[in-house]
């Protein structure tokens, strides 16, 4: 029972994301991401699958409106933020 | 000190890196044959068996529908054993196929009913291990024949209440459509046939001398695939 | 990588090299041979093994597959006669059993009319033999029931000699 | 990245990797196969090429995991990190076809739900040796489809490399799910001890060398916490390894301790910095490659960049940025050079920002050649003492 509702649960996010999979790859993807706006068709199938599991995060970056990939957060980064050096 | 570095897209690597390079590629292509050849010599669960996969014969003979349902084929030549010492010890007078349908169904016995004890002719593909052997009917192609039943019951001989430690297996798969069909790489799969239909087997392993194939039935000689399914020995 | 995620990665080693032996230990201590018996109950044996004196053992008289032959007797000089098979492991053929055909016949494709049903080949099982083979030679026939076919037929041979 | 992205960026070594690794897979399935119908002519079809496909996937992923520490323990190795990615994918296909084959051979054409199947058809029955092995695979499977689906560049840069790295920390759950599937799978059918033996010798080979690469990194990391100025009370900033000096800067490392064109590495800030010594200059950066997160420090400057061990992604030493047409950038350290030392403020700049190299002056090389000296004279004078 909770296996069957798992998987239905599972199907159900995968379709969704390989309905959005269609037009993220060939509008969206250079929308968050400059790099891929030339992107070769190989290039666009390759990223599918993953567009079809990580859809939520993609999804929300192109409705934000968000131009670049995100900066990467580790300490040095942060601690750069904080303030210029001297 | 060696300041070798290395750079993936440079063409070539330096030649230290590239010496250790040849040496790592000849240990994994040494895994790559070799890891293969131990563990595919030391299998020990493939047995001799056989599904006779898209060979479709004819077959005659007498169908039951009890406990699971089977053909009853004739033996031919004479058979003068009656007089030897025990019914177990002559050679029985007609061979007893088990009937299964395509994939991990059995027989649907309500809709063979008809045919019960009668004279058959029907359509499937052979499964046969030892001397048992099985038949995957090919849907609807079972036909009554003129020819009237000629096969008795065989008598039953009651053996008393006995101890036996085996394993339950789903006949269709451990009879040769899988090899190997047994032990707990196959759990899942004999668990899907017996819920199918499929006739549960007990197999009894002897030390020395052939398996033995127990169909699983209950006391009145019905099937008891649910109660094997629900026991969870 | 980063620190955090180094620190993380030692954890997860350690956790790992903690857990993963045992786990392996543990399956591989559960497991259970497979299930046999070394006798069946008495009832269940199907014949009684009443055939002592090994006559002779042969391996030449199939000349397609490679059985061996044995041929027993009850007892020294007299009784019953009875042959037991050994054929190769890989060797089987669906519903195959044994027929014994007086004389040398010319078997093609159908079982004349006087075969004498033995019983289904199964290696390791005494066949015993009617009383009235004795007395001549004949052929040992392999019939594949379920193929309706013959699969060998054995040179002829006399069970005694003359 | 600073380029757009392409399907596979080829080149030489990539091909070499790749054919390397097609042939040893194929080299793999054809042995096992060939060899199981020849000794085993009764075997069905599937259920050997189902054990031909798990059998390799499990072989190729015991040789990925042990490539990182292998190349911890030894840089020599790095090629077999370089193209990683390849392999990956691969076993994830292996594996994928494995698990396709079980739910066509095992599962579909029954009453239930194939995929169903694998969760309901092995029912807990208390007993150990029939623990259901299967749904340990679907969710190995479910890691490793995640970690393939993800291994493009874009991933990278659009999860940013320390999320895609946890991400693919995964693997570590998706091996050990594959040793439970294969310990209560097929291990408790096929008796040989060899398959014991094998599994057994797999999990010891990539314990033991994770374990042993582990303890060197904290050795490496209290090495750096045992040079005599960290040794000083720290301040509040856990992190920081080595104490901040009157005017900020901390004493780093000897200039001496450096070779030409690579890296002495501390911690500071939280994290790894990266001290280049090159053409008489010094410079400090992240010791985080942007790119994947490699250890800058552990590359070299090449051709005036520094060039990560991992990728040969290139930054700039003094700005931290890499040459265009490329954009990677990473923070940059102010560094000093007094007395034949280097001494570091533990304050990065913002990544791609222009930090003034040091330069090592007349009175440094000096310096640090009277250091030299000055070393020699103190163990002439320990030699005459022991005399």
């Amino acid at each position: 029972m909770i296996a069957a509702a798992f998987l239905i649960a599972l199907g159900i996010y995968l379709a969704c994301g390989l309905v959005f999979a269609l037009p993220f790859v060939l509008v969206g993807a250079k929308r968050i991401d400059p790099h891929a706006a030339q992107g070769p068709w190989g290039f666009r199938l390759l990223i599918i699958p993953g567009v079809m599991a990580l859809w939520p995060l993609l999804l929300r970056r192109w409705a934000t409106g968000v131009k670049e990939p995100p900066e990467e957060c580790n300490a040095h980064r942060r601690a750069a933020r904080k303030g210029v050096a001297p | 000190m060696n300041d070798e570095f290395y750079i993936g897209w440079e063409a070539k690597a330096a030649p230290g890196i590239g010496k250790t390079l040849r040496k790592a590629v000849v240990c994994l292509l040494v895994l790559a044959v070799l890891v293969p050849v131990l563990l595919a010599m030391s299998q020990r669960m493939i047995g001799v068996s056989v599904f006779e996969w898209g060979a479709v014969k004819s077959f005659t003979g007498v169908l039951r529908t009890q406990p699971y349902p089977h053909l009853l084929v004739p033996r031919p030549g004479t058979n003068d054993y009656h007089t030897l010492q025990s019914v177990i010890n002559s050679p029985a007078s007609a061979s007893a196929y088990h009937l299964v349908a395509p994939w991990k169904f059995g027989l649907d016995r309500a809709s063979i009913a008809t045919f019960d004890g009668k004279s058959v002719s029907l359509k499937g593909t052979l499964i046969y291990r030892g001397n048992q052997t099985m038949i995957e009917v090919m849907p609807d192609s079972i036909r009554a024949t003129n020819t009237a039943s000629t096969i008795g019951l065989p008598s039953v001989v009651p053996l008393g209440r006995q101890t036996l430690l085996g394993e339950i297996v789903d006949s269709k798969c451990f009879l040769g459509v899988m090899n190997p069909g047994h032990l707990t790489p196959h759990r899942a799969c004999a668990i899907r046939c017996i819920s199918g239909g499929v006739p549960p087997v007990l197999l009894v392993r002897q030390k020395d001398g052939p398996a033995i194939y127990l169909l699983l039935v209950s006391a009145d000689g019905k099937p008891v695939n649910k109660q094997v399914l629900y026991s969870r020995a | 990588m980063i620190r955090p995620l180094r620190q993380r990665h030692r954890r997860v080693v350690i956790v790992l090299g903690v857990i993963l032996p045992i786990a392996f230990a543990v399956g591989i201590a559960a497991r259970k041979p497979v299930p046999g018996m070394t006798s069946l109950p008495k009832e269940l044996v199907a014949s009684p093994q009443t055939f002592a004196v090994t006559e002779w053992e042969r391996t030449d008289l199939f000349a397609k597959t490679p059985i061996q032959v044995r041929l027993f007797r009850e007892s020294v000089g007299g009784g019953r006669f009875a042959v037991e098979f050994s054929a190769a492991k890989d060797f089987v053929k669906p519903d195959l059993i044994v027929y014994w055909i007086a004389g040398n016949p010319n078997i093609t494709e159908t079982l004349p009319d006087n075969a004498r049903l033995l019983g289904a080949f199964n290696s390791s099982v005494a066949l015993p033999l009617s009383p009235d083979a004795a007395s001549a030679s004949g052929v040992l026939v392999l019939y594949s029931l379920a193929d309706q076919k013959i699969v060998e037929v054995s040179k002829p041979f006399a069970l005694q000699k003359p | 990245m600073g380029v757009e992205y392409v399907s596979v960026q080829w080149n030489r070594q990539k091909k070499f990797y790749d054919a390397v690794l097609v042939g040893g897979v194929a080299a793999f399935l054809v042995i096992f196969s060939v060899l199981t119908k020849v000794l085993f002519p009764r075997v069905t079809d599937e259920i050997m090429l189902i054990r031909a496909f798990g059998t390799g996937a499990f072989l190729l992923l015991h040789i990925i995991l042990c490539i990182g520490p292998l190349c911890r323990l030894n840089p020599q190795f790095l090629p077999l990190l370089y193209n990683r990615r390849h392999a990956g994918v691969t076993c994830f296909l292996l594996g994928l076809i494995h698990a396709a084959l079980v739910v066509i051979t095992y599962h579909a054409g029954s009453d239930t739900n194939p995929i169903l199947s694998i969760f309901v058809s092995s029912p807990i029955n208390g007993s150990v040796s029939s623990v259901p092995f299967q749904p340990f695979g679907f969710f190995a499977l479910i890691i490793l489809f995640l970690m393939a689906a993800t291994s493009h560049d874009f991933w990278l840069a659009n999860l940013s490399a320390p999320v895609w790295k946890s991400l693919h920390m995964l693997v570590y759950v998706a091996y050990a799910l594959l040793v439970l599937h294969v310990t209560f799978g097929v291990i408790q059918g096929e008796g040989s001890p060899l398959y014991v033996g094998t599994v057994a010798l797999g999990l010891v080979t990539v314990l033991g060398l994770h374990i042993t690469a582990a303890r060197r990194e904290v050795a490496l990391d209290s090495e750096s916490r045992l040079t005599p100025h960290a040794s000083r009370p720290t301040e509040s900033q856990s992190l920081v390894t080595s104490s901040p000096t009157e005017d900020e800067f901390v004493d780093a490392c000897a200039v001496a301790d450096i070779s030409e064109n690579r890296a002495r590495i501390v911690c500071l800030s939280g994290e790894r910095v990266a001290i280049f010594k090159y053409e008489g200059k010094i410079s400090a950066v992240s010791n985080v490659c942007q790119h994947q997160n490699g250890p800058l420090g552990e590359g070299k400057i090449v051709s005036g960049c520094i060039t990560c061990p991992w990728h040969g992604y290139q930054y700039q030493p003094d700005t931290g940025a890499s040459p265009p047409p490329f954009v990677e950038k990473i923070p940059t350290f102010n560094v000093r050079v007094k007395n034949g030392r280097v001494f570091v403020h533990p304050k990065p700049n913002p990544a791609g920002t222009r930090a003034k190299p040091a330069t090592i002056d007349g009175s440094s090389r000096r310096e640090e050649a009277h250091s030299v000296t000055g070393n020699s004279e103190s163990l002439v004078t320990l030699a005459a003492t022991k005399k």
